[in-house]
């Protein structure tokens, strides 16, 4: 990795560090949960004025102009602070948004949010969907955040379009989530909507990348915690770590974290390079990351005892957010499916 | 009244089986999260006034009487229709104790009112700093006359909510050696000094509690066995409730819903599905083989050896590892907090934190482990 | 079970342990490897005459009318020896012969063995080899002991038929296994045979859950001297036993034990009753059979470490029995797959 | 001759490969077991000719003194071709230890010789009974005027019945505690009193032996370093020894066994296998970007944490994974004792079991987690 490169990331965490602090406590995140929209616009307003949802944003459209080494540095630390904030969402709009409607969306005063799923497990932009004459009409599933959204940005058949979320026409369905955010399902019946150019195929897989690294960082502050806490809890007279099934346990999961932290860094760094293996690279990071980190938060639960398994203790913070985010932009089978189909050659061996 | 006992164990089971289906309400089979007080006291009234309340106490005391063979049909029928626990402190543990160790004017006090559900019980063993040690608990009863005054908490109380008399082992000699100096309390939960603090679980449930203990008034005529015997009696209570944690049906209903959610969500036949699928299937079934052998010492009448928290580990790693796949095969509603479409029977995130604790609680299954390298496979210190 | 079965089971594994005893020295066993036969045609008259080849023929045709509870018992003895004399092979024959072809296989006269497969990773009677007007033809492999074999019960694509080992137009090339046996394959060129009345459905599935007792049988010795060297072996001044980590393996060990034993004793139990559900018994006994066998093998060389790995020490001796029999009758893939099929409904749930 | 130091690593990468390509001999590429001197000496001697012998060594000793990022290059050229282990103790342990702690005197007589592939070296670390407790070691070396007699065994030692020379931990002070009182001794193997007993493995190789030791005199002058400081500098030599233990190159190999074999076996398009062999691959993927993370702290010429011992963990375990799959697509031939059908590309028993040591030597599993546990994670006790 190049010296800039390595700048630039330990800048990017420097400043997550100011908003969205990894050692912090979790008061925050305890006391948005269960409400509409499940984040913070005061704290969503101040990523917007760092720059985060245009980090990826060409300069000269007004975007940080950074890759996604740095993007997911960033990830990584809002996961550790399992932030809220629609900042993966954003950004996938911010990709292929440009004029008014990016700086719009990246001076914080619209919260654009996509909405391109229509089924369940599945990782490829709807196709039921019609954007003609300026309607659109179809329904979209699984928006986090959408109850906060200005707009959305809608994947049709044959493209894309932004759609306000007031517009007639438009509703809203929210589920809560394990989280405390919520799931929006977005119907749509002939609202009127804007036609953006575009896809949104690149940004996909950077938001699956981004997500992996978010659930890095929440894994990583998850067995963090666990450590702490096998250092400290006593039990027969000692320390619970010292016991050596605990202790060879803890060193398992640590490989976990070890290999999840090279799997998206690698993949990151492939995908900044432009190499032809980087769709295949997001799959193998995106599937690793979902694994790694449901078997290294469930373990801090039973690690933890009896008190991981209370709503109080912080461990299950972390479970619960990695049962959301596991599946999203694809569960671990369907990117090691697409990881065998891309790379069927195995040149690698 | 149709004598029971006489009954071939056939008749017996289909005896109970018909009774269940007709009066079991359908609304509580197999909930998802331990049913309170105000939802099963319906159930609890059914089976006391049918005389069903107590299968294992003897007969002079309101119970069935019935042997060991039968009350596991019971159990077998309970389990197959997804009858839910009722509030059974009372019913599996304080009956037994008393029956073995109370004075006749315990006996005569409590147990017609487990019978009648006047008294609802919840147990208190487990403490704050304590957890697998259990041992090592603190809360103390001092000698004061005719009582004890009893200072200290108690944590993992299941439905202390609900209860209004708990069971307590309290420390009343601090000088003897960590299992001994230790005592059986009967407590009324009205008691003045006593608090309740319901514990929010990650299912967001409170089925647990903590109670404190601040300057509580015991009388000692409550005190159940002799004073600082009461280790050996908890542990004996204990005995059997592996075989109970390690029972097949909980994984078995668990793997219906993962069939019932792989078809919704349309993976049933996938290749890679249907093999993990099998293989549960197998596990399960081989579980269901090794579990009868346990029961049939129960039947028996034998002891149960330590050997017996081989089930509780399998049954309860099986149980989680079907609510793993679950979540992997329900894609992004792996994440939802309540139910899919509003039906209980797909509710994967649910069902999936349920399981969590039951590696936990009745002895961590890393205890089990040591159990079974030490007690069963003779592994040295 | 009723007292009677449980006493004939009793009875069984105590003649056994004279012939075959599971906690004797394994020099026997070493002495007979790689050589040819691979077994001991002593031995073999010995357990001819304690009538264990015909112990499921009923009692009107010459044998002892035992049921799978005894027959199991016996090969879980007989793997607990680890012993290479071919009982299984001999059963399966004997069950469908009779008059004089069965009495001299009963007497140990003549070694009759099995030759039903023809493609590796199957487990149903061949379909290519031709029986007809007294002369067969056709391709047979994996016949273990086929060095020492008088005759062969081949299955051929209408029917079974004898075939003499030394009779023009066969030929047998064998080649080692792990466990100094010999594979044989058996290539009969329009051989002389005599054909035999009746099929090997049956015998197949009876074959498979005695494979199974007998990997039980050798697991649960493998795992005896295991504990044996925890308890012994010193290592930074304790016995390696007292290490936390290596007793919760042991535990998770002790539970394979367990479930392949109840496995095995449930199916065998369902086959004497005659329930539907039997073949299906019979894949489940054999799926936990083949894969607990390797992991406790495996782990038996881990925990005993370097000496472990070493031809001198017993647990590869335990090892590579399991490697030869994981998947005869076969795999646990392949009777998973077989358990699915004969079972869709999942009314045991 | 090409200045290699001038090249760029690119061009550097070139060179080596095309003469590996054009020299090396193609029977002994991926050999089932270590080969023995008699068929790997060929290979050594081109190497030696080359100047290639000792990339790690300075140029003043005879190496090619070149940087650590070029040495990994080519291992990792020599790895990519499956080019065999050399008998290369010599080369990797005896050299770089003489290098650093050696008299100018033993430079002079020893260096030339590992050159000349006059001398062929082992290693006398292990003993019977000591295990993973390497420092519990008991051969003891008595002093005698100028000389130290040796008595005592040594087991575990790779080809020693290849070897001319064996560099030896010895207890020099029996009163010190167990990590000290360890000195480093230089023997060589033709001395009176030295017996070698090949060990038989369960893959029937003997590229083991144990090596015993009756009343050996050694002249104190082969002693490296201070007396008693032999721990330390055994220590340092296997600093690096888990990198190469890490290396994904092994895993990579076995995978392609598992897919050729699958092939033959007619399972590789079944989607059982495809999940299952897809999992092995993405496995291998993540080792290799783990794995380079720390070829890159090499490169940089800093020193490796404990942490490496992770990809000692990883790489050994998926290795045996591998082939335990293997066996599980071999169908009936799992059981074969040598080559399928005389291929050697087809050898599923052979390669499983020459997997199952992986875990155990080099330090066992077992010893690097817990390293883990206490040196990286910081659990105590």
């Amino acid at each position: 990795m190049d010296d800039d490169r390595t700048d630039s990331i330990r800048l990017i965490r420097d400043s997550a560090a100011g908003i969205a602090p990894r050692t912090g406590d979790l008061r925050r995140i305890r006391a948005l949960r269960f409400q509409t929209p499940g984040f913070d616009r005061g704290v969503w307003a101040q990523m917007c004025e760092m720059g985060w949802p245009g980090l990826l944003v060409a300069e000269e459209n007004g975007g940080a102009g950074q890759g996604m080494g740095a993007y997911c540095a960033l990830a990584e630390e809002l996961g550790a602070a399992l932030a809220p904030e629609p900042l993966i969402g954003a950004s996938m709009c911010a990709s292929v948004l440009r004029g008014t409607d990016l700086s719009r969306l990246l001076d914080g005063s619209a919260l654009v949010l996509p909405a391109w799923q229509e089924r369940a497990n599945r990782f490829d932009v709807g196709a039921e969907t019609t954007i003609t004459n300026g309607r659109v009409t179809g329904t979209k599933l699984f928006i986090p955040g959408a109850g906060g959204a200005d707009l959305f940005l809608v994947a049709g058949r044959d493209g894309l379009a932004l759609v306000a979320a007031d517009a007639t026409g438009v509703s809203v369905r929210l589920e809560k989530t394990q989280d405390g955010g919520e799931f929006g399902t977005l119907v749509l019946d002939g609202a009127p909507c804007t036609p953006v150019a575009g896809d949104l195929t690149e940004a996909l897989d950077q938001a699956a990348l981004a997500i992996s690294a978010y659930l890095l960082g929440a894994m990583d502050r998850a067995f963090a915690l666990t450590l702490d806490y096998l250092r400290t809890r006593q039990q027969f007279g000692k320390p619970i770590g010292s016991f050596q099934a605990l202790q060879h346990r803890a060193a398992d999961l640590k490989i976990q974290v070890a290999l999840t932290r090279a799997s998206v860094e690698n993949a990151a760094a492939i995908w900044d390079d432009g190499g032809a293996g980087r769709v295949a690279a997001v799959s193998r990071a995106k599937a690793r990351a979902s694994d790694a980190a449901m078997l290294v938060c469930r373990q801090a639960i039973q690690l933890f005892g009896g008190i991981g398994y209370t709503d109080e203790a912080d461990p299950g913070l972390f479970l619960r957010k990695a049962m959301v985010l596991m599946n999203m932009y694809g569960s671990a089978a369907l990117h090691r499916a697409r990881f065998a189909r891309l790379t069927p050659d195995e040149d690698d061996i | 009244m149709v004598d029971l006992d006489a009954l071939s164990d056939d008749d017996f089971r289909r005896t109970v089986r018909e009774w269940i289906e007709a009066e079991y309400p359908e609304d509580l089979r197999n909930p998802p999260k331990r049913l309170h007080w105000s939802e099963n006291q319906v159930w609890y009234y059914k089976l006391a006034a049918k005389g069903w309340l107590c299968p294992g106490w003897p007969k002079q005391y309101g119970g069935m009487g019935i042997s060991a063979g039968k009350q596991i049909i019971m159990v077998e029928e309970f389990e197959r229709h997804g009858v839910a626990r009722t509030n059974d402190h009372g019913i599996i543990m304080v009956g037994p104790l008393l029956i073995a160790h109370g004075t006749e004017a315990q006996k005569a006090e409590f147990l017609p009112k487990v019978l009648s559900g006047e008294h609802i019980w919840c147990q208190g063993y487990s403490e704050p700093g304590a957890g697998s040690d259990l041992a090592s608990l603190r809360t103390e009863a001092l000698s004061d006359g005719d009582d004890w005054i009893v200072n200290g908490s108690k944590i993992w109380t299941t439905l202390a909510n609900d209860a209004n008399w708990i069971f307590l082992l309290v420390r009343t000699d601090k000088s003897a050696k960590k299992q001994e100096g230790i005592s059986f309390l009967l407590v009324p939960m009205d008691s003045p000094g006593i608090t309740i603090r319901p514990i929010w679980t990650i299912d967001l449930h409170d089925e647990f509690c903590e109670v404190f203990f601040d300057n509580v008034r015991v009388p000692k005529k409550w005190t159940v066995g002799q004073v600082n015997q009461g280790w050996t009696m908890a542990k004996a209570l204990l005995g059997h409730e592996r075989i109970y944690l390690g029972s097949p049906k909980l994984s078995g209903y668990a793997l219906g819903r993962l069939r019932d959610l792989a078809e919704r969500m349309g993976v049933s036949d996938d290749p890679g599905f249907v093999d993990t699928y099998t293989k549960l299937r197998l596990e399960i079934a081989d579980l269901k083989a090794l579990h009868a052998t346990y029961v049939d010492v129960v039947r028996r009448g034998e002891t149960l050896g330590p050997d017996v928290s081989m089930l509780k580990v399998i049954q309860t790693e099986l149980f989680q590892k079907i609510t793993d796949v679950m979540l992997d095969v329900a894609g992004e509603n792996a994440g939802l907090l309540d139910p899919m479409e509003g039906n209980r029977a797909f509710n994967p995130g649910g069902l999936f934190l349920q399981a969590r604790p039951s590696t936990i609680y009745g002895g961590s299954n890393e205890i089990q482990r040591n159990i079974l390298a030490k007690n069963v496979l003779g592994l040295p210190g």
